[in-house]
C-alpha cells in the first residue's frame, strides 16, 4: 500500500514538474488527428507568432509573480506603447522602439515604486495603473488608431530571419535571458528569496526594495516591446483595444506554467509552455469554430484541470 | 512531582493515547520507523531526541495533521484516524505546535477563544463576556496586557503562553506540548510549569517535548526516546540517569558525552581594548531608551532581560531592523547608516534573528539556497552566481553545523526545527562577519547540536569575532559571555564583566527596582 | 498578496494602517461630499443624492461578498460574471414568477460559487486562478443561456418582480434597503459570529488556524457561496431594476469590486477589514462619477486616467497616514 | 503627455479629431407620418431648442472612429445652432449601463429639457426612460435602437438598421464572389444586439444564395488584431475560405492583414465585405485589397437636432426614423473616400 502511495506521490510530482509540456503534447497530436490542416509550417508559425507577445509579457509576470506580487498594468503599457509609436516613427523606427520600451521601463518604476517604497500591495497599485493607463494612451492618441506605413518597423511583426519570424525569435531569446536570470544571477535568486520570505530577505541584508523595483521595471519594458511587437504585426497603433485583458492571459500562462502566485519560485520554461498551452487551446477552439459560449466554458476547465496538475502540494 | 504509587497507578490503566507500528515518509526521508508510543492519564511524558528525529512528526501524526503511511492510532482503547487537527480536537486532544500557530492579526482574547467563542443566547459572539474570560484566564500566565490588542503586538515568549492558555483552556484530557519552553524566559518557565502541575493534578495527560535536560527531569514522569525516527527507549524517567538518557539520544558513548561538560564553552576570551562595534543611545518606538552596547573583537557580549525588555530590538537596531528615534551605530569609528540592513551586512554584521519562521528561513527554497543567500553578492561575481563556490561553501557548512538533511536541494522547511536553525547560521557565517548577533541562537537545538553551537560561538570569538548573545538560559548567557548587559523596560540598567557574572547578580540586575513588585517575590531566591 | 510583514514592526504598522485606512477613506469621503455640495449647486438635490445611493447598491452588494473573500486572504475574480449571468437568470425566471426569478438565479450563482470554494479550499489552488476560470465559466454560460447573447429576456412590466428594483419606499428605492440590510447582516455575521472570527483566523494565519482546528475547508466554501450568491442577489436587483436580463453588464465588476473593498481599508492580504468600510469606498467611487459628470467638460479618455489616479491617491494617502502614525 | 503630440517626429500629420467633411444621416422618407408622436399627444411642455439645456449621454469612451465622429457631430451641430456650450451637457458612460442610467438621471437633475442618447444596450434603460418621463424630457436614441415604447418611454430612435446593413452585406457579398464560395464571418462582441442584428440580416440574406455557405462564425470582439489573429487561424484550417464578411471594418482591416500574411491577395482571392465606413477601409476598397463596406453614418447631430426641432414645433415625428445608409465598393469608392470618417 504505502509502495502504492510513493508510486502515485512520484507520478504527481512529475506530473507537476511536466505536466505543461505533456498537456501541450496531448493537444498537438489531438489537433493532429482531428484538425483539418492543422500539419503545415505556415499553421505552426501563426501559432508560434501569436503566442509571441503573451509569452513575452508572460516572461516578465512569472518574475513578477515569483517575488509574490502581480502586474495587472500590462495591457495597459502594452496600449501605452503603441500609442507613442506613431509619435516617433517618423524619427526612424529604432527611436520609436526605444521610447516605447522607456515608457514601459518608466511605468514599471512606478509601480515598483508603489510596492516597494510605498508599501502598497501590488495588486492594487498596478489596477489603478490598469485603469488609468489605458485613458493615458487615448489621451496620448486622441483615441485614434493610426495607420502605420513604416517599412522598417512592420518588418518586425511580418518579416524573418532564416526562415524563423522575427517576433518569435524576438520571445525566444527574451525566453532564455529570463531564465538565465533565474537562474544565473544573484538578481534571480534575490528575486525568488524575497518572494519565498520577504521579512527574512530583509534581515539577509538583500536589496529588496531595488530587486521588487527591478521585477516591475523588467516586466514593463517586456510589456511594452510586446506592445511593440503586436502593434507592429498589426500594422497599426490601436491604443483603445491594444493589450486588453493580457494580464489575465499572461497570469494565466504563468500560472499554468506551474509558478505558484504565492511566490518564491519561478518557472521559465513551463511559463513559455503556458502560454503557447493557452495558444494551443485558442487555436483549436476557433478551428473547430465553437461558439464563443462553448469556447469559454472549455477553456475554463482546462485552466482549472492544468493549474491542478501543476499545483503547489501545499501552496494556498 | 510523582509518588511511586501514582506511577503504579498510571502503569496500570488503560492508555489515553496509543500508537503501534506507525510509519511516516517524506520524499528522501523516513521521519518515522515503527513507531509504538503509549500515554496514560495523568502522565507527563517526556518525548526527546536530536534534532530531526522525528519529535514533531510523532506529534503531528497523534493529532491528525499527518496520515501515517503505516501503524495505527489508538485513542481510549479504539482505532481512530484523525483526518484533521480538529479531529483531535474535538476528541480531547490539545496541542501547542513548535512554531506559535495563532493568527497575529487578531486579538488575543480572539486567539484564545477562536472556534470556541462565547456567545449570547442568540448564538451572536459575547465580546464581553470573551474579554472578560479572556483576562481572567490569561492573568493565571502572567499576560496583564488588553487583550483587545492584536497578538502579534506581543513577543514571541508572551504569544507562547497564549497559545498555551488557549490548549489548556479547552477541557482537553490530552495535552501535547512541542518545545513550549524554548522561546520562553524563566519567569514563565515557572509559570508554565505551575500550569503541569494544576493539569497533573486534574489527570490530564501530557505529552512534553524539549531539549532542556533540568526541566524534563522535573516534569516528567516517563520517557521515550527517538533516535532517526526509531523508538530506542521508552520508560520511565526517574531512574533513568541523566548521562543514560543523552547517550540515548545522541547514540553515543557515555564516556564520551561526560568530557563534553554542561555547556561547551571555554575559558575568558582575549579581548582587545577598543570596541569594534559602539552603539550608543539607541531610541525609538518607547521600546528603547537610550540604549548603548558595544562589542570588542573576540568578545562575547550578553544581554540579559526579562521578556519584551528590549534585547531583540536592540540586536534589530544594530543592524538597522528597528526604527531608531535617535541614536548611533559605529564599525570601526564609521557610522553605519540608520535603517540600512543591506549596507549593515555588507559591513560584516550578522542577525540570527529570534523568529525562524518569519525572520529567517525562505521556506521554498533548497538548503543551499538558504545557506548561501546572504553571501551571494560576494560570491556572484558580476552579479553571476557561480554554483561551483556556492557547492563549496554549502558542503563546508553543513558538515561543520551538522546539519542534517537528505542533501542540499531538500527544501529548508522539510527540515526539523532545529536544522533550520542551524542552517540560518551557516548562512550568517557564510558571510564571514566581523560581528555576530545571535538572539536566542540555540533555542530549538538539541543537546548535542547545542553543545556544537556553543562551541562554536567559543570558537568563532577565539577567531576574533564580537559576538552578542541573547539567550533565555541564564546558563548559557552566564557561562558564554565575557561581559553582559542587562536590560530593562528598553534601558540598559547594568553591566556585569568577570567574577561578577554570576547568576544570582545578573538575576538582581534584572529585578531590583522592578516596577510590577512581584517580580522581585520571583526572583529572589 | 504580498505579506507586507518586514518585521514585527511593520506588521504592527500594518493593523495600524488597517485602522487608519479605514478612517482615512471616511475621512476623504465626508470631505469629498462637501466639496461636492459646495462646488455643484445640483450635489445636494435630493433626487441627485437618492441617485447616488441606489446607483450605489448594486456594486455594494458585490463588493459585500468580496470584503468576506478578501479578508480570508483570497480573491474572487467571478462576480462580475456572475452578477450578469444572475441578472439573465432572474430576468428568464420572472416568467416563472417571482419566486422562480429569485430563487433561480440564487441557486445558480451560489453553486459557481460553492465549486469556486470547493476547488480552493479541497485542492489548494490559488483563488486567483480559480475564480478566474469560473469567471470565463459564467461568462461562457450565460452566453450559450441567450444564444450567444442574441437572446436578452425582459420583464413583464406588470410582474411583482419589479418592485425589487425600481420600487420605492419612502422615495427611496428598495435597492437600497435591501443593501443596508444585506450590510447590517453581513456586519453581525462577520463581527458577531464563530463563521465570522474564523474568516479573520484564516485571512491572517491559515496554517495556523487549520492547527487550531478551525473547519477552514468548509469556511472557506461558504465564502465562495457566499460571495456568489451576493452576486447573484446583485443580478436580480438589477434585472429587476433593468426591467430585462441583460447581457453586456458586470465586465471588469470585479475589479471595481476589488478596488472599493481595498479603498475601503480591507487589506489585501487578508485578516484585516470592515464591512462599513466597503460601504464607504462604493460610495466614493460613486462620488466620483458623480462628480465628473457635474464638472461635465472632461474628455471620456481622460475619465479614466482620473479615475485611476483617484485610486492611487486613495491608496497612497491610507498608506502614508499610516506610516507617519505609527513615527 | 500632450506635449508629446506636438512633437514632429510623427509619422503622418496628426489627425483632426473631427467628423471630416462626410454628408450628415438622413433620413429615407421626411414626409412626416400621421401618426408620429406630437408634442401634443406627450404633454409635454414647449421649450425653445436655443436656449434649452440639452443633454446627450454617450455610451463608450470615444476611442473609436464611431463614437468619436458622433460626438464630434451632436458637439459641431449643438455650437452650429448657437447653443451655448455650458447649455450642451455630455456625459460618457465608459461601457456601463448603470452608469449610463445615473448620468442621464444626473443629467435630468442639472436642468436638462431635451435629451439625446446614445444606448449602450437595446434593454436597460428603461429606468432612465422613466426619470425623463417624469420630467417630461422627450429623448432621442441614437445609433442603437431600445426595446422601449417610444412616444411614451422616448421619443423617436434615428439611427440605421443593422438588420438591413446585414443583408446588403450579404447581398455585395454575393455580388462580389459572383454567388459562389465559402465564407468567414467574423462577429462582433458577444452578447452586442448590432452583433446579433447584422448577423442575423446577413445569414438570412445569404441563405437565398445556394452558391455560398458559411464555414466559419468566430468572435473578433470589433477589434482588429482579434479579427487579424482569428482569420489567421481560419485561413490555416479552411483554405478554401473565398469571402469574408466582417461586422466592423476594424475587423475587416484585420482579416486583410492576415490575408497579406498568408500570402493571399485580399479582395482578389478572397474577397472582403464590411461595415461602418471607416477611412481606412474605404482607402482600401481604393487600392483594391478590399470589395465593399456597408456604411453605417454616426454623424447624428444635424437631423437630431432637426428632429428635435419638428416635435417642439408640434409636427409629429415617426416611431424610428431610419437613416439611408452609403455604401462603398469598387464603382464609388474613390470619389467618395473623403465621406468615410475616422
Ligand atoms: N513536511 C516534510 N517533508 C519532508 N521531510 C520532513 C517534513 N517534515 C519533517 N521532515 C523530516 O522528518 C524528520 C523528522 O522531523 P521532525 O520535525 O519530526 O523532527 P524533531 O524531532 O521535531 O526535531 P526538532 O527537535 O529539531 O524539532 C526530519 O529529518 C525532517 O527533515
Ligand atoms: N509578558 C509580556 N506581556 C505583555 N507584553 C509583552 C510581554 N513580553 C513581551 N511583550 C511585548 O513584546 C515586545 C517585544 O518583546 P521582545 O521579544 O522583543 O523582547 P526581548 O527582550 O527581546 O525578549 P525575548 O527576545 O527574550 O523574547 C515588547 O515590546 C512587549 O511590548
Ligand atoms: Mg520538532
Ligand atoms: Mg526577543
Amino acid at each position: 500500500m504505502s509502495t502504492a502511495t510513493l508510486e502515485r506521490a512520484k507520478v504527481t510530482a512529475w506530473l507537476q514538474d511536466y505536466g505543461v509540456y505533456l498537456a501541450v503534447v496531448v493537444l498537438l497530436l489531438f489537433n493532429v488527428v482531428f484538425t483539418e490542416n492543422f500539419l503545415s509550417a505556415a499553421n505552426f508559425r501563426t501559432q508560434l507568432v501569436q503566442a509571441a507577445p503573451v509569452c513575452i509579457v508572460a516572461l516578465g509576470m512569472a518574475l513578477v509573480i515569483g517575488t509574490e506580487g502581480i502586474d495587472l498594468s500590462v495591457g495597459s503599457v502594452m496600449s501605452i506603447a503603441a500609442a507613442l509609436i506613431p509619435l516617433y516613427l517618423g524619427a526612424g523606427s529604432l527611436t520609436a522602439i526605444v521610447v516605447a520600451v522607456l515608457a514601459g521601463i518608466v511605468s514599471g518604476l512606478f509601480s515598483g515604486y508603489l510596492v516597494a517604497y510605498l508599501g502598497i500591495q501590488p495588486i492594487i497599485a498596478t489596477l489603478a495603473l490598469l485603469v488609468g493607463g489605458r485613458g493615458l494612451a487615448l489621451v496620448i492618441a486622441h483615441g485614434q488608431l493610426v495607420q502605420l506605413h513604416n517599412r522598417d518597423f512592420l518588418e518586425l511583426g511580418t518579416g524573418d530571419v532564416l526562415g524563423v519570424p522575427i517576433m518569435v525569435i524576438v520571445a525566444a531569446v527574451l525566453a532564455v535571458l529570463a531564465g538565465l536570470v533565474v537562474q544565473r544571477t544573484t538578481f534571480g535568486r534575490h528575486l525568488v528569496a524575497v518572494g519565498g520570505n520577504r521579512a527574512a530577505s530583509t534581515l539577509a541584508g538583500l536589496p529588496v526594495k531595488r530587486v521588487l523595483v527591478g521585477v516591475y521595471v523588467i516586466s514593463g519594458a517586456l510589456a511594452a516591446v510586446a506592445g511593440v511587437l503586436a502593434t507592429s504585426r498589426l500594422a497599426a497603433s490601436d491604443p483603445n483595444d491594444l493589450g486588453l485583458l493580457m494580464e489575465l492571459s499572461a497570469i494565466t500562462a504563468v500560472v499554468v506554467g506551474g509558478t505558484p502566485l504565492s511566490g518564491g519560485r519561478v518557472r521559465v520554461l513551463g511559463t513559455v509552455f503556458g502560454a503557447l498551452l493557452m495558444q494551443l487551446v485558442h487555436a483549436t477552439l476557433i478551428k473547430h469554430n465553437l461558439p464563443d459560449s462553448t469556447a469559454q466554458m472549455v477553456q475554463a476547465a482546462i485552466i482549472v484541470v492544468a493549474v491542478y496538475v501543476a499545483r503547489e502540494r501545499s501552496s494556498r | 512531582m510523582t509518588a511511586a504509587t501514582e506511577e503504579d497507578v498510571a502503569m496500570t490503566t488503560a492508555p489515553v493515547l496509543e500508537v503501534t507500528g506507525v510509519t511516516k515518509r517524506f520524499p528522501g526521508t523516513l521521519a518515522l520507523d515503527d513507531v509504538g508510543f503509549v500515554l496514560r492519564p495523568g502522565e507527563v511524558h517526556a518525548l526527546v531526541g536530536e534534532n530531526g528525529a522525528g519529535k514533531s512528526t510523532l506529534i503531528k501524526v497523534l493529532t491528525g495533521v499527518y496520515q501515517p503511511d503505516e501503524g495505527e492510532v489508538r485513542h481510549l482503547g479504539e482505532p481512530v484516524t484523525f483526518k484533521r487537527p480538529i479531529d483531535a480536537q474535538r476528541a480531547g486532544i490539545s496541542t501547542i505546535y513548535q512554531e506559535v500557530n495563532l493568527v497575529p492579526l487578531m486579538s488575543i482574547a480572539g486567539n484564545v477563544f477562536l472556534g470556541r467563542e462565547p456567545r449570547t443566547r442568540t448564538g451572536l459572539v459575547d465580546w464581553s463576556k470573551m474579554y472578560a474570560e479572556a483576562r481572567e484566564l490569561l492573568k493565571g500566565y502572567g499576560i496583564d496586557d488588553d487583550v483587545k490588542r492584536p497578538l502579534h503586538t506581543l513577543g514571541v515568549g508572551a504569544q507562547q503562553m497564549v497559545a498555551l492558555a488557549r490548549a489548556v483552556s479547552t477541557d482537553a484530557k490530552v495535552v501535547i506540548m512541542d518545545e513550549p519552553t524554548s522561546s520562553l524566559e524563566p519567569r514563565e518557565v515557572e509559570t508554565l510549569f505551575e500550569v503541569l502541575n494544576r493539569l497533573h493534578a486534574e489527570g490530564i495527560a501530557i505529552v512534553y517535548v524539549s531539549h532542556r535536560m533540568d526541566e524534563l527531569y522535573r516534569v516528567c514522569d516517563s520517557v521515550t526516546v527517538l533516535r532517526d525516527g526509531r523508538v530506542v527507549h521508552s520508560g520511565p524517567l526517574k531512574p533513568l540517569p541523566r548521562i543514560e538518557l543523552v547517550s540515548l539520544m545522541l547514540g553515543r558513548e557515555i564516556r564520551q558525552i561526560r568530557e563534553e561538560g554542561v555547556t561547551a564553552f571555554g575559558e575568558e576570551h582575549d579581548v582587545e581594548r577598543e570596541p569594534l562595534l559602539k552603539a550608543e543611545g539607541l531610541s525609538g518606538l518607547r521600546k528603547l531608551h537610550d540604549v548603548s552596547v558595544s562589542i570588542r573583537p573576540g568578545e562575547v557580549v550578553g544581554l540579559a532581560g526579562l521578556l519584551g525588555s528590549g534585547r531583540s530590538e536592540t540586536a534589530r537596531a544594530i543592524v538597522g531592523a528597528f526604527p531608531l528615534d535617535g541614536g548611533s551605530v559605529l564599525l570601526a569609528g564609521k557610522p553605519l547608516k540608520r535603517g540600512k540592513i543591506a549596507q549593515a551586512v555588507r559591513a560584516g554584521i550578522a542577525l540570527l534573528a529570534e523568529d525562524r519562521k518569519t525572520d529567517g528561513i525562505i521556506p521554498n527554497l533548497s538548503v543551499r539556497e538558504n545557506i548561501v543567500l546572504a553571501a551571494l553578492p560576494t560570491l556572484s561575481p558580476f552579479g553571476l552566481v557561480s554554483k561551483a563556490k556556492q557547492d563549496k561553501i554549502v558542503k563546508i557548512f553543513m558538515e561543520r553545523l551538522r546539519i542534517k538533511a537528505a542533501g542540499p536541494e531538500q527544501k529548508v522547511s522539510e527540515l526539523s526545527g532545529g536544522n533550520q536553525q542551524k542552517v540560518l547560521l551557516a548562512r550568517w557565517l557564510a558571510t564571514g562577519p566581523k560581528i555576530l548577533l545571535l538572539d536566542e541562537p540555540t533555542r530549538g537545538i538539541d543537546v548535542g547540536a547545542k553543545a556544537e553551537v556553543q562551541a562554536l560561538i567559543d570558537e568563532l570569538a577565539q577567531e576574533g569575532l564580537g559576538v552578542l548573545l541573547i539567550s533565555s538560559e541564564l546558563e548559557e548567557l552566564i557561562d558564554g559571555s565575557d561581559r553582559v548587559v542587562v536590560l530593562r523596560d528598553g534601558s540598559a540598567v547594568g553591566e556585569l564583566t568577570g567574577d561578577r557574572i554570576t547568576e544570582e547578580n545578573v538575576l538582581t540586575a534584572i529585578a531590583a527596582e522592578s516596577t510590577g513588585g512581584d517580580n522581585d517575590v520571583h526572583r529572589h531566591p | 498578496m504580498t505579506a507586507q510583514s518586514a518585521t514585527p514592526v511593520t506588521e504592527r504598522n500594518a493593523a495600524l494602517a488597517g485602522v487608519l485606512q479605514r478612517q482615512g477613506a471616511a475621512v476623504v469621503l465626508v470631505l469629498g461630499i462637501a466639496a461636492a455640495w459646495f462646488a455643484f449647486p445640483r450635489f445636494g438635490s435630493p433626487d441627485n443624492l437618492r441617485d447616488l445611493a441606489l446607483q450605489s447598491s448594486f456594486l455594494a452588494v458585490i463588493a459585500l461578498g468580496m470584503t468576506f473573500v478578501i479578508i480570508s486572504g483570497g480573491i474572487d475574480l467571478s462576480v462580475g460574471s456572475n452578477y450578469a449571468l444572475g441578472g439573465v437568470l432572474a430576468a428568464y425566471g420572472a416568467q416563472y414568477g417571482l419566486v422562480v426569478a429569485i430563487l433561480l438565479p440564487l441557486a445558480v450563482c451560489s453553486l459557481i460559487g460553492f465549486v469556486n470554494g470547493l476547488l480552493i479550499a479541497r485542492t489548494g489552488m490559488a483563488p486567483f486562478i480559480v475564480t478566474l476560470a469560473s469567471l470565463l465559466f459564467a461568462r461562457g454560460l450565460l452566453l450559450a443561456l441567450t444564444s450567444e447573447g442574441a437572446t436578452t429576456y425582459k420583464v413583464d412590466a406588470g410582474s411583482a418582480f419589479l418592485w425589487l428594483g425600481q420600487g420605492t419606499i419612502f422615495g427611496i428605492g428598495v435597492p437600497v434597503y435591501l443593501t443596508l440590510v444585506l450590510f447590517a447582516l453581513g456586519g453581525l455575521l462577520l463581527r458577531r459570529t464563530r463563521f465570522g472570527q474564523s474568516v479573520f483566523a484564516i485571512g491572517g494565519a491559515e496554517q495556523s488556524a487549520l492547527l487550531m482546528g478551525l473547519p477552514v475547508a468548509r469556511t472557506k466554501i461558504s465564502l465562495y457561496t457566499l460571495s456568489g450568491a451576493l452576486a447573484g442577489v446583485a443580478g436580480i436587483l438589477t434585472a429587476a431594476y433593468l426591467q430585462s436580463g441583460v447581457t453586456v453588464i458586470g465586465v471588469g465588476t470585479e475589479l471595481d469590486a476589488i478596488s472599493v473593498v481595498v479603498i475601503g481599508g480591507t487589506l489585501l492580504t487578508g485578516g484585516a477589514g470592515t464591512i462599513v468600510g466597503t460601504l464607504v469606498g462604493v460610495l466614493l467611487r460613486t462620488l466620483i462619477q458623480n462628480v465628473i459628470n457635474q464638472i461635465g467638460t472632461l474628455d471620456s479618455n481622460y475619465q479614466t486616467v482620473v479615475s485611476g489616479a483617484f485610486l492611487l491617491v486613495v491608496v497612497v494617502i491610507q498608506r502614508l497616514l499610516a506610516r507617519s502614525r505609527t513615527r | 503627455a500632450l506635449t508629446l503630440t506636438s512633437c514632429t517626429s510623427r509619422e503622418e500629420s496628426p489627425a483632426a479629431p473631427s467628423s471630416g467633411g462626410g454628408p450628415a444621416a438622413s433620413a429615407q422618407s421626411a414626409a412626416p407620418s400621421a401618426d408620429g408622436c406630437t408634442l401634443q399627444k406627450t404633454g409635454y411642455p414647449k421649450v425653445d431648442l436655443k436656449t434649452a439645456v440639452v443633454g446627450f449621454s454617450q455610451s463608450e469612451k470615444e476611442a473609436n472612429p464611431f463614437r468619436i465622429t458622433e460626438t464630434q457631430s451632436i458637439r459641431d451641430e449643438a455650437a452650429k445652432l448657437g447653443i451655448a456650450s455650458d447649455k450642451l451637457l455630455v456625459t460618457n458612460a465608459q461601457s456601463d449601463l448603470n452608469r449610463q442610467i445615473s448620468d442621464i438621471k444626473s443629467m435630468l437633475d442639472r436642468g436638462a429639457q431635451l435629451l439625446v442618447v446614445a444606448p449602450l444596450n437595446s434593454d436597460g434603460l428603461q429606468p432612465a426612460f422613466d426619470a425623463a418621463k417624469a420630467k417630461k424630457v422627450p429623448v432621442i436614441t441614437i445609433d442603437r435602437k431600445v426595446t422601449s415604447q417610444p412616444c411614451t418611454d422616448y421619443l423617436t430612435f434615428i439611427g440605421s438598421n443593422f438588420v438591413e446593413q446585414g443583408k446588403r452585406a450579404a447581398e455585395e457579398t454575393a455580388r462580389v464572389t459572383g454567388g459562389t464560395g465559402k465564407v468567414a464571418i467574423l462577429l462582433g462582441s458577444s452578447g452586442n444586439n448590432v452583433t446579433t442584428d447584422r448577423t442575423k440580416g446577413f445569414k438570412d440574406e445569404l441563405a437565398k444564395t445556394s452558391g455560398l455557405s458559411v464555414v466559419a462564425e468566430q468572435t473578433g470582439e470589433f477589434d482588429r488584431s482579434k479579427g487579424q489573429s482569428v482569420m489567421e487561424q481560419l485561413i490555416q484550417s479552411h483554405p478554401d475560405i473565398t469571402a469574408v464578411y466582417a461586422e466592423n471594418d476594424e475587423m475587416g482591416v484585420g482579416a486583410v492583414n492576415a490575408l497579406k500574411t498568408a500570402g493571399k491577395t485580399p479582395g482578389k482571392d478572397v474577397k472582403i465585405v464590411s461595415i461602418d465606413g471607416t477611412r481606412n477601409a474605404v482607402q482600401l476598397i481604393v487600392d483594391g485589397s478590399y470589395n465593399a463596406v456597408i456604411e453605417s453614418n454616426p454623424r447624428f447631430g444635424p437631423l437630431a437636432f432637426q428632429t428635435l426641432q419638428k416635435f417642439e414645433n408640434g409636427e409629429p415625428i415617426p416611431a424610428s426614423i431610419v437613416i439611408t445608409d452609403d455604401q462603398y465598393d469598387e464603382t464609388n469608392a474613390a470619389q467618395k473616400v473623403g465621406n468615410s470618417y475616422k
